[in-house]
């Protein structure tokens, strides 16, 4: 029986916590308490991480719900979210230079990340002004060099990700013309645990989730040890507390597993999918095989999107229930 | 002949020789494909070569649906339009700085310290002060490659210009030459073969900082095209692509060296015929 | 003093602390044929190079025609050596061309090439001259396709064309198989008798300065210090006027029996 | 003297002129940096020069609050590690594919053309496949430097075998060695000091794999930080990481030159001392 | 034809079309000196190479003492190149050792290198050979510290300790000044005399050809086909038979009329 399993967190606001759950050992606790042995790895380039835990390198990794669709799914590797952790409630945005408005960016080039929640974001803006995405020419650009192509007089609009976007907004004369609180729920940080794998070793959803919780718990609080917690997690991720905390700011955290669990037994988290699944079918992420956009299965807790025969992606609320009744 | 190392295989035996870790790599490839879709027929990671077809087909023979272009052709256009001028700046800067440096004393001694201490900065670690000061057009993508290769080209035509004989040099002085003009027909036809060697030499490393440049910022191009389909593991995209710039890239150095010997025989007479 | 072409007034030539040359005191008639022999490294190239102008005298002074000699080489004097002395990429008619370009008008001076009639000129010229060594057939042959005798004609008629005052040659036959040399020993003899060459020619091989010349000088050190040998500097220890029909075999066996002459020179010359 | 080609700097004026560009590039710095500052006193851009040394001072000097290590000894001698395994690694294949294929035409028949189809395929493209195949540890980093520069040791090092005189090996034979013994005692020893050219040539490249391997994988190493920190526009961190990286190449390639004098003087005395 | 060490019997060498030697019907007896000259390109080193084991005949056999050659180079034949015959890695004392280190016990399989009494013991007879051939001071200096023609005596001591029955000598003094040249003749001649050597030397100089050689072979075409001139191989023109004190002048002026003699070489001899 299989009881070492690997990690994979990258650097955001909402999946820093991992790294203080394995630097503090809350994370170890809980695997000892399961009898399991957990690896918590941090992998720098995000989109590598998912393809590593594609390709079966590792047993749980996080990611967005759009990824989670897009990339391990769309691979034919059945996966489960088994935490939702929060959702981007500002946390992503469209900035352009000067005092514009969203509309202002008919015709631009938009550097970000393409393929991403960022473009998906876009998408979206664009759709709440009646444009679509022909309307603008998206610019490929590596998230790391956004903060520095935004300096130069080439680069008029970008879409990104925190800490990059507060960053681009603390420089003079730009604003913020769209952001992700306008789309409350549709961009969720997730942490998605390969679904033979959890069948298999139930004890792998536990110790996880019992981590995840006892660590929202920590930082959730006012107290030394919350301020210590995150700032342990704001020089991780390269920047303070002050920084850090902004970016929680705009970040709906679910603090308590009840939250989490009853937003994901909402029919808006279906419906979010379908949208997220239509995005992605038109850019062609669900493969080239792909009939329509209900190719890929989604199962929620609400009802399943698309093809039942092909269910990939499943949200799973029932380890975080047990978290919320304490039965970890 | 009995020493291994006076031992010569035939010609034909070097040609199946030659052929045969080829045929063992694609065996290889072929039965860890095969294992691995039998487990999961979606798998992405090592696609059937009926995936690579498709692939190939839909990249290069049909117009893409979003933007009506071939897109195989549209990227390898971008790519190579980058890499020219890339090194063709590089190659001109290579000749003017190398061929001063080596000739002219008052050259040398400022500017031979300066692109000594340029040429040991990684080029990846300033891209975003590259990014900052060139835009992230096609500016930058090409200053990225000239930064990257011209100052190995500068060093290494400096090297050849003051490896030519002193006696030709001298030579021309006495038959009337200026500066000027024995820079102009004496150094100069002499070092162009050499400036192709070196362009052959980097041509490896402008490649590379071709595809880094467009993995960061670009909307056409091989480069951008890998590192854009990563993001769904599409091999059988990727694998094609990463085959298609070793062929460009070899089509490239042979190019080069068939055009070295057609413009430059002398060279290659006096070099004694053994080029690689 | 007055009707010599080269004067050398108590020369001297240091490297730091190495004395190479040292109190040469020479002078050298215009159509004189100075060959030069002495051991290896004492300083015979070191000379040539004075007299070319990429070398400066430390002490003393050299006179060209009376005149400070121009401290750069220039079309005075033309210069052979033995090795490298063409152009590798420009074919034997195009080496020989060379030199004209060079001294042309406007596109001369910018690009070092010449057009349309001064070009055809400079052809003739330099057809001519490769005729004169013999090598019209190679005309448009590059020097990798020569034989090592056909480069040093080449280079021979390269000097030449410029019409030198002076000839400089530094081993000019060093490289060359023992037949094909005396087919060169041929041609400079003649070539110098023609055009009123003054040359100087270095040589390894003393039966071949003596063939050639009309005077020979051994570079050696009358002064000696075993412990340090760069202390003192190479003098012409011997001036021999050589009157053809060639030096006797009386005059070189004095020379052998004579301290400052290199014993080997003189076997191979025996 | 008056042709530009013939006119010198004395050593005196040889060292100024040195000096001189990086005075003028240095001046031209603090102007801009001023200038920016002077306009928005947060720009990272071009920061003081105060901010390089506080920010020097947090990384060399003052343990990090959330490991307690001094991150930039610590990222230096990850990155050293990584570097010195891929070109330990490379230099060992270098040598015995090198050798071998130079030496044993058995061997040169398979491999060479393998090693030239793999030289030319750029080892950024495949990043995804070698992180796949090698995983996210240190593996990778290190199969990455080696794919990148060890076909180029091994061909260079193949040529420089090559071209060992004939006569050497004949005369070898005719001493008696075996194959073994000749390739141990006559060809091994003559092809070190050109092993240390070929890693001084491809040094350049091993960081340039190491930095971009670091980018995407990694939580420590000069590429790492530099990568974490470009998020934040931190000039004041990465361009004293980007000298520092720098002045690590130039040492190394100062040692190697020097070990390859003390360590084989006949090599350094037949050619005559041109060195660069 | 016993008593021969070497025999040929009608040995051809062909490249594809191009035939370099035909109808070789030679034979050599212990300890003769062959000297071997003829035109550049005519076959001289390729006869050289059949004999060293590196090409092999295309037709007809060679045979060392009755026994079909070995066809691979070893310890039977030493060979002198013109030049890179010396270890520029090696000391001047660890070249002339290489040969007894490569045939040690255990250490030497592995390594190529002696350890011990062994060593020391081929210590000891490589300094005697290099006192032999008046290299004891330069024992510990490398190649590249040492002039042209001390390199040529360290390959020839080199080969030397190793008891070759034949040694091939390929122009092994093509490269040195004259003077050295001399020097150099002495001492082959010398070892030659000594060791009871069979030496084959290719030389330019037929008058080297002449003083060291106990026969002299020179090398030419028979038939020419002047449109192809590959069509033809050389063979052995003239054989002559050497006594010393040297060949006379008489036996020089007839070689020189006769139509398969270089000129050049005779002219250079002179
Ligand atoms: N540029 C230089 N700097 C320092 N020393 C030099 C320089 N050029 C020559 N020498 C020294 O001057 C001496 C004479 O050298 P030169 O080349 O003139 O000798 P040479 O007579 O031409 O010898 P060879 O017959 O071998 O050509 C040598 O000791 C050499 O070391
Ligand atoms: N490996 C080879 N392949 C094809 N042709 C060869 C080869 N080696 C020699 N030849 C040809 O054989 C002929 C004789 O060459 P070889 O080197 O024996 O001449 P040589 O008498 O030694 O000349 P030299 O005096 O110039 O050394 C030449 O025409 C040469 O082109
Ligand atoms: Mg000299
Ligand atoms: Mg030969």
């Amino acid at each position: 029986e299989k009881t070492e399993f690997k990690l994979a967190w990258t650097i955001y606001v909402g999946w820093m916590p991992w790294d203080y759950g394995a630097a503090s050992g809350i994370v170890d606790k809980w695997a000892d308490k399961y009898g399991i042995k957990i690896d918590v790895v941090q992998v720098n380039d995000y989109v590598e991480s998912i393809n590593q835990f594609t390709a079966g390198q590792f047993d749980a990794t996080v990611m967005t719900n759009m990824d989670a669709l897009t990339i391990p799914a769309a691979s034919g590797v059945d996966s489960t979210a088994l935490i939702v952790g929060d959702f981007s409630n500002g946390n992503d945005g469209v900035v352009l230079k000067g005092d514009k408005s969203l509309k202002d960016i008919k015709g631009q080039n938009v550097n970000l990340v393409e393929l991403s929640v960022s473009h998906y974001l876009l998408a979206r803006g664009l759709e709440s002004v009646g444009m679509t995405e022909r309307d603008v020419t998206v610019v490929n650009t590596s998230d790391a060099d956004l903060v520095a192509a935004f300096t130069t007089d080439d680069v008029t609009a970008v879409t990104t990700w925190n800490p990059l976007l507060s960053e681009i907004t603390a420089m003079p004369k730009t604003s913020k013309v769209f952001d992700s609180s306008m789309i409350p729920g549709e961009i969720i940080d997730l942490l998605v645990v390969n679904t033979d794998t959890l069948k298999a070793n139930p004890k792998l959803g536990k110790a996880l989730t019992g981590a995840w919780y006892e660590i929202m718990a920590t930082m959730s609080g006012s107290d030394a040890a919350a301020v210590k917690a995150k700032t342990f997690m704001a020089e991780a991720s390269g920047t303070d507390l002050a920084g850090y905390e902004a970016q929680l700011a705009s970040t709906k955290m679910f603090y308590k597993p009840a939250d989490a669990v009853a937003f994901t037994n909402s029919d808006k988290l279906t419906a979010t999918m379908a949208k997220v699944s239509e995005f992605s079918f038109e850019h062609g992420l669900l493969g080239e095989g792909a009939p329509d956009a209900g190719f890929i299965g989604i199962e929620t807790p609400a009802g399943v999107f698309g093809d039942k025969g092909n269910i990939k992606l499943r949200f799973d609320p029932s380890y975080m229930a047990m978290a919320a009744k304490g039965a970890l | 002949m009995t020493r291994i190392i006076n031992r010569q295989p035939n010609r034909y035996g070097r040609i199946v020789l030659g052929i045969l870790p080829f045929i063992i790599l694609l065996l290889f490839y072929l039965s860890a494909s095969d294992a691995r879709l039998a487990e999961n027929p979606n798998d992405k990671l090592l696609p059937a070569f009926s995936s690579f077809a498709e692939a190939i087909e839909r990249m290069a023979f049909e117009p893409s649906k979003r933007t009506g272009e071939y897109l195989l052709w549209q990227d390898t256009f971008a790519s190579l339009q980058r890499l020219a001028m890339g090194v063709g700046i590089s190659a001109l800067i290579g000749l003017l700085i190398g061929i001063g440096n080596g000739m002219v004393p008052y050259m040398r001694s400022p500017l031979s310290p300066l692109v000594t201490a340029l040429s040991l900065i990684p080029p990846m670690a300033i891209l975003p002060i590259l990014f900052i000061v060139f835009g992230l057009g096609e500016v930058s993508k090409v200053v990225l490659i000239v930064i990257g290769i011209s100052p190995i080209i500068v060093r290494d035509l400096q090297l050849r210009t003051d490896a030519l004989p002193n006696e030709q040099l001298l030579k021309a002085q006495t038959l009337g030459g200026n500066s000027w003009q024995i820079i102009v027909r004496v150094v100069l036809p002499q070092i162009m073969p050499r400036l192709i060697e070196a362009i052959r030499l980097t041509l490896g490393s402008a490649w590379l900082f071709l595809i880094a440049a467009e993995a960061i910022a670009a909307t056409e191009g091989l480069g951008y095209r890998i590192f854009l389909v990563r993001r769904y593991l599409s091999m059988d995209v990727i694998l094609p692509y990463v085959l298609w710039i070793t062929a460009l890239a070899f089509a490239m150095d042979w190019s080069l060296k068939r055009l070295s010997l057609l413009a430059f025989p002398w060279y290659h007479a006096s070099k004694g015929g053994r080029d690689d | 003093m007055t009707d010599s072409i080269i004067e050398f007034n108590n020369v001297w030539k240091e490297y730091g602390d190495n004395v190479v040359l040292e109190r040469l005191n020479l002078s050298v008639k215009a159509g004189e044929f100075v060959s030069i022999v002495g051991a290896s490294g004492c300083g015979k190239t070191t000379f040539l190079n004075l007299l070319l102008g990429t070398e400066q005298a430390t002490r003393g002074e050299i006179l060209l025609d009376g005149q400070p000699l121009n401290p750069e080489p220039g079309i005075e004097r033309g210069i052979v050596f033995q090795r490298y002395s063409v152009f590798p990429h420009l074919t034997a008619l195009e080496n020989c061309m060379l030199g004209d370009e060079f001294a042309g008008s406007l596109t001369s001076l910018l690009l070092g090439r010449l057009a349309g009639k001064a070009k055809a000129a400079a052809r003739e010229r330099a057809m001519g001259m490769l005729e004169k060594v013999g090598l019209a057939n190679a005309a448009n042959r590059y020097p990798s396709e020569l034989s090592g005798g056909m480069q040093q004609r080449l280079a021979i008629a390269q000097a030449l064309l410029k019409q030198p005052r002076i000839l400089l040659l530094d081993e000019p036959f060093g490289a060359l198989d023992p037949g094909i040399r005396k087919d060169m020993h041929g041609l400079i003899g003649e070539l110098w008798q023609e055009q009123q060459l003054t040359v100087f020619m270095i040589t390894h091989d003393l039966s071949e300065g003596f063939h050639l010349g009309s005077r020979l000088w051994v570079f050696d050190k009358l002064r000696h210090d075993p412990q340090a040998p760069e202390r003192f500097g190479a003098q012409v220890t011997f001036d021999i006027p050589l009157h053809h029909e060639h030096s006797s075999a009386a005059q070189m066996d004095q020379l052998a029996t004579l301290p400052g002459t290199p014993k080997a020179a003189v076997l191979a010359a025996s």
